[in-house]
């Protein structure tokens, strides 16, 4: 029971609080509440026996996007001000896209009959998270260092300030 | 009783859902950027869901994750970038505003 | 009568299941006296801490200190307790409220949340989880937030300015925090906080001296005081980002920055100088608590022993410490820990010997890097520019 | 040791990278042969490549935990992307001299965007599918806004930035409803695991389609996913224009062709119908908008975007393959790239070079371009015609390929809508050459130009090439079919 209870609160934190990000009129507000649905995330994966990936989720979501987000917003204060409409013209399409969208696919993902198997998680994922990430997966893992190395440079590129 | 994966998946297609209108809906470049990242979320509870339900003794799920982690760190920095540098030429970062090309 | 708090927890145990609870709600009950007993001894320790801070700093700087308030001063922190708690509450007028009465809660929870995982004695660890560093690091992006949160929020250019200045130095020393953090984890194979203690033979204070060097460094500004109290610079910024708190809230902030700083010396106690290990501290847990808080307490005042005793650094020269110094020598320092842990792995060396070679190799890392440092830091010219009068009095020529 | 040998191409491309980039950081004089490193290395690796191109058997075999995959499909890549490299970079020299300070960044850049074109078509698993599709995408981005103090190059640049970001962000959607449905990420285990698979699971693969669609559509800008593209085209510096128009479209049709048919060939009949009618709409829609277009590189965007659609019609016209087949669909593709390669950049590098003198991209200032330079002017018009695909141009050759192919699958309405796009795509391209031949031209603006070395070699050679594929198409053909044999089989 008590598992229910958690993730009926966290779905409906994420979901809210996302519900939240792309309503709400003050950009900075949605900011913070991005964070919360981050938050609520992390405490699914926790829920899917994932701490690894919670941890991570609170530390690169919430430590280090969600505060870009939040500078790069009050680096370009004007728009964070109230008055102006944050929402455009087509957003009622929009909105009918989104809902007919989720409803394709909610329906669509709900009523598939998966194919669960009842294994239960390995004692130390970790372990065999590093193994797996410098064994099998060790292109990808290399390849996504000179990716972050490429971001690093080209973010400083353009957002270094004129000469 | 434990939580059926349809469940975490509605959560997922929703938030998905969510972000798509978050994308569809915002003037505000910032805006947008934050619906994609909502959009990635769900894709990680997503996968995260499947790791656990359909094949929890691999981690491809865990690892595909990790580097949907690092692409969007990666990417978040440069839009911000991208953000801050429109915001010098032009002083806006509302997207329609950003008109130059047009013919 | 070795074993104090497990006799303690399995009384309450034995009670509660006693009086019919099930052994879900006693599991729960328990946790939560666990948590609320670490909760207020933590709160118990920083009443003390002020009082002690205060004292030393009187003594250091050749003052009394407080000395009114009982004998030795020893009640001034329940006086200004008091003194805060009865104090209005000023919320500046187009102050975001939600988010500026969150923010102080937030900071302190961020603190209080380390405490979870730590481990207090042998058998006394909160949640002993597997990912235990990272949470440490992870659960510090909530205080980052919420200075982020107070400064935005008060409507004051000047805690905006505190606020947006801190969060670029956390985030910033962050990064060799946490490059210094894989090296104990590196030498233990775990990130399990309590096997990291218990794989402490020696204290990797001794293995790996150069991390500890540098997780103390980034951490003493990631507490933000002095030498690295920018954030808060009163000539420059009034009181940072907590300019417009007042009373209790105000007191939070000032309750999770002095909790900050005994958490860091909890985490060095822990990383680099073996957590409760100690004499007889496995058969009696009793002792590896009070090793545990002795040692952390014995780090705080180091702490602050060198806050007192330095100024305040520039901008400039706090950044430049940080990304030509501390990040290069961090990576150099983990990956050459990796390297000789490996190599050394090959042969099987006495104990003594392993700990002597790693040392050695951190010391000659540290000459290098601070003699490649002071080379470079000859070979900049420095722009001397002409002295300026601060006035000219009218009529003079200022030549 | 095989698979380093089958990596040296893209190792070298990585390292030349690395080198230009560590080079320029030391030491603060400018260095003019940054770039000529840069070429180096490109030309070394496409030299490997075609060497290793007899050398590697074709077995479809996956290495590395089934991330890589090696046969000479790929290698056809690695070739284009080595080319694309050489001949941006010889592009860019004059360009990038007159506009940028930061040239060392910029040629690293170009490598590792080649780099991930070359990394994107080994690719066997969603993991790596991913990692260096976004690879492609973030250097994109950076090359794109690379200017700037240029309003327009960060206009540019973030709306690519957004599209792709969504973009790519569907794509991921999908790619966890595949795992989801495979439990597996490798395309080879996702096609086994999917044949079998109970109807209840097909309905996933339905959405996950259509969204790995959104994705692969972006990159080879089909329609609807395409607004990006004359936005980024018009504002990029224009030697990236031409990155974007050929280089990370051949990466996106490498990874499409690849997922398609060794991850999804049992959904065959569903992404055939799906497939056909983004083409049908890039072919059309890119057309019609492209006749009013005033700016040179917005119509070649458009331009691009009906090309990306005849493209498309050699997917869906594959139907296996059989031997003596001349019009097979996936070597018409392929043919089809390289004709494109070298029309396209040809056509940007005269259009740089007209850049160059008279700093605009307008349609009616290359008026009188024959009196101004006569090389320019006849070349173009050889580009011109081969976008077209007039006989005696590689572009016919590449045309018939995809259209034979199209018959032979009895696709006739696809072939139909193809040619009849072909003759409304000879209006425009008529009209540039209408512009430079017949517009007489102004008294002040008669001044010819003068190209320096690098761009007249890149217009020699590709016009040279653009004849050679066109009149002796034989050899080149086989060699596109060589490379075939693995995603054939």
């Amino acid at each position: 029971m008590v598992p229910i209870i958690i993730f009926g609160l966290s779905a409906l934190i994420t979901l809210g609080a996302a519900l939240a990000v792309v309503t709400n009129k003050n950009i900075l507000h949605s900011a913070f509440y991005l964070v919360l649905a981050f938050a609520g995330v992390a405490s699914l994966y926790v829920l899917l026996e994932a701490p690894f990936i919670a941890v991570v989720q609170v530390l690169i979501y919430i430590g280090a996007i969600a505060i870009l987000i939040v500078f790069a917003i009050m680096l370009t204060r004007r728009i964070g001000s109230d008055d102006l409409i944050q929402r455009n013209a087509q957003w009622i399409w929009a909105a009918m896209g989104a809902a007919g969208l989720f409803l394709v696919l909610g329906w669509i993902v709900y009523s598939v009959n998966w194919p669960v198997v009842t294994q239960i998680v390995p004692e130390d994922t970790i372990t065999i998270l590093g193994q797996e990430l410098l064994s099998t997966y060790v292109i990808p893992f290399e390849v996504a260092s000179v990716l972050l190395l490429a971001a690093l440079v080209g973010s400083i590129i353009i957002g270094r300030e004129r000469e | 009783m434990t939580i059926p994966i349809n469940w975490y998946l509605l959560v997922a297609a929703g938030l998905f859902s969510i972000g798509l209108y978050g994308v569809l809906s915002r003037r505000n470049a910032i805006g947008i950027l934050m619906g994609i990242e909502l959009m990635l979320n769900a894709v990680n509870i997503n996968l995260i869901a499947f790791w656990r339900y359909l094949d929890p003794v691999r981690m491809t799920g865990q690892v595909f994750a990790i580097f949907v982690f690092t692409v969007a760190a990666a990417e978040v920095a440069v839009g911000l970038a991208l953000v801050i540098a429109i915001y010098r030429n032009r002083d806006t970062i509302v997207i329609e505003e950003i008109d130059l090309l047009k013919e | 009568m070795a074993d104090l708090i497990n006799l303690i927890e399995n009384w309450i145990k034995n009670l509660l299941l006693g009086w019919g609870a099930s052994a879900g709600l006693t599991g729960f009950i328990l946790q939560a006296l666990g948590s609320v007993l670490v909760v207020m001894v933590c709160f118990a320790i920083v009443i003390v801490l002020i009082w002690v801070e205060r004292k030393l700093a009187g003594r250091l700087q050749d003052r009394f200190g407080p000395n009114r308030a009982g004998p030795y001063g020893i009640f001034q922190s329940f006086a200004d307790m008091i003194k805060i708690f009865t104090k209005e509450y000023v919320t500046p007028a187009g102050a975001e409220k939600g988010l500026y009465n969150i923010a102080p809660v937030l900071a302190m929870a961020s603190v209080l949340a380390i405490w979870a995982v730590f481990p207090f004695a042998v058998n006394v660890i909160g949640a002993d989880i597997h990912v235990g560093v990272l949470y440490i690091v992870a659960v510090g992006a909530f205080g980052i937030l919420a200075i982020l949160m107070a400064g935005w929020s008060s409507n004051n250019k000047y805690a905006l300015l505190g606020a947006s200045r801190s969060v670029a130095m956390l985030i910033s020393y962050e990064i060799p925090m946490v490059i210094a953090l894989l090296v104990p984890v590196l030498l233990s194979h775990s990130m399990k906080l309590s096997v990291i203690v218990e794989a402490q033979e020696p204290w990797f204070i001794f293995v790996a001296p150069l991390a500890a060097l540098i997780f103390s460094i980034s951490s003493m500004a990631e507490i933000g005081k002095a030498p690295f109290d920018l954030l808060e610079a009163e000539s420059e910024l009034v009181a940072g980002y907590h300019t417009e708190y007042s009373g209790m809230k105000f007191g939070m902030f000032y309750v999770a920055e002095f909790l900050h700083q005994f958490t860091v010396g909890a985490l060095i106690t822990i990383f680099f100088l073996g957590g409760w290990t100690g004499p007889m501290a496995v058969r009696w847990p009793i002792l590896g608590v009070i090793y545990f808080y002795g040692k952390s307490l014995f780090i705080y005042l180091v702490i602050s022993w060198i806050r007192l005793s330095l100024p305040r650094i520039r901008i400039d020269e706090m950044l430049d410490l940080n990304w030509r110094f501390l990040i290069p020598v961090s990576f150099v320092n983990l990956v050459a820990v990796a390297i000789a842990d490996r190599v050394m792995m090959e042969f099987t060396l006495a104990r003594w010997i392993y700990v002597l070679v790693m040392f050695g190799m951190n010391m000659f890392i540290l000459w290098a890097a601070l003699a490649i440092a002071e080379k470079n830091d000859q070979a900049v010219e420095r722009e001397e520019f002409p002295p300026r009068p601060v006035a000219v009095p009218p009529g003079v020529d200022s030549k | 040791m095989q698979i380093i040998i089958f990596f040296l191409p893209q190792l070298v491309l990585l390292l030349s990278m690395v080198l230009v980039f560590g080079i320029d950081l030391v030491g603060s004089n400018e260095k003019k042969w940054l770039p000529y490193l840069a070429l180096a290395g490109s030309v070394i690796s496409l030299a490997i490549s075609l060497y290793l191109f007899g050398w590697v058997e074709v077995t479809e075999q996956t290495v590395l935990g089934g991330m890589i995959a090696i046969d000479s499909f790929a290698l056809f890549f690695q070739i284009f992307a080595a080319l694309v490299a050489g001949i941006i970079i010889l592009l860019s020299m004059e360009y990038m001299d007159e506009r940028s300070s930061s040239k060392g960044e910029y040629y690293s850049f170009i490598l590792l965007a080649s780099f991930s074109i070359s990394l994107l078509s080994v690719s066997a698993d969603l993991i790596m599918i991913f990692i260096a599709f976004e690879l492609l995408s973030i250097s994109s981005y950076i090359l794109t806004g690379f200017l700037r103090n240029d309003g327009k190059g960060s206009e540019a640049a973030i709306k690519y930035f957004l599209y792709g970001s969504i973009a790519s962000a569907m794509m991921l959607y999908g790619m966890s409803l595949l795992y989801g449905t495979t439990a597996s990420t490798n395309l080879g285990q996702i096609a086994q695991n999917l044949s079998g698979i109970d109807s209840s699971l097909r309905w996933v693969v339905y959405p996950a389609l259509v969204l790995l669609m959104v994705g692969f559509g972006y990159k080879t800008v089909a329609v609807p996913f395409h607004q990006w593209s004359p936005d980024a085209y018009e504002g990029a510096p224009t030697p990236v224009t031409a990155f974007l128009a050929v280089g990370s479209i051949g990466g996106g049709f490498a990874i499409l062709i690849r997922v398609m048919l060794t991850g999804l060939p049992d959904f065959q009949v569903d992404w055939v119908a799906l497939i056909s009618a983004l083409s049908i709409l890039s072919m059309t829609l890119g057309n019609l908008v492209a006749i009013s277009q005033k700016n040179i590189k917005r119509m070649l965007a458009y331009s691009g975007i009906a090309q990306a659609g005849y493209i498309l019609i050699g997917l869906v016209s594959w139907g296996g393959w059989q031997a003596g087949n001349v019009f097979d669909g996936l070597s018409g593709i392929l043919i089809y790239l390289l004709v494109y390669l070298v029309a396209n950049l040809g056509a940007f590098a005269v259009v740089i070079a007209v850049e160059n003198k008279i700093g605009s991209n307008q349609i009616s200032d290359y008026a009188g371009l024959i009196k101004r330079s006569p090389l320019l002017a006849g070349t173009m018009v050889v580009f011109l015609l081969s976008l077209i695909g007039i006989p005696g141009t590689g572009g016919f050759v590449g045309k018939l390929m995809v259209f034979g192919a199209a018959m032979n699958m009895e696709y006739y309405f696809l072939a139909v809508i193809a040619i009849i796009n072909s003759v409304i795509a000879g209006f425009y391209y008529l009209n540039v050459i209408r512009y430079m031949f017949f517009q007489p031209l102004d008294e002040p603006a008669r001044e010819k130009i003068q190209l320096t070395r690098s761009l007249s070699s890149v217009i020699v050679l590709t016009c040279a090439f653009t004849l050679l594929m066109g009149i002796f198409a034989q050899p080149f053909i086989q060699f596109v079919q060589a490379s075939l044999g693995i995603v054939a089989n």
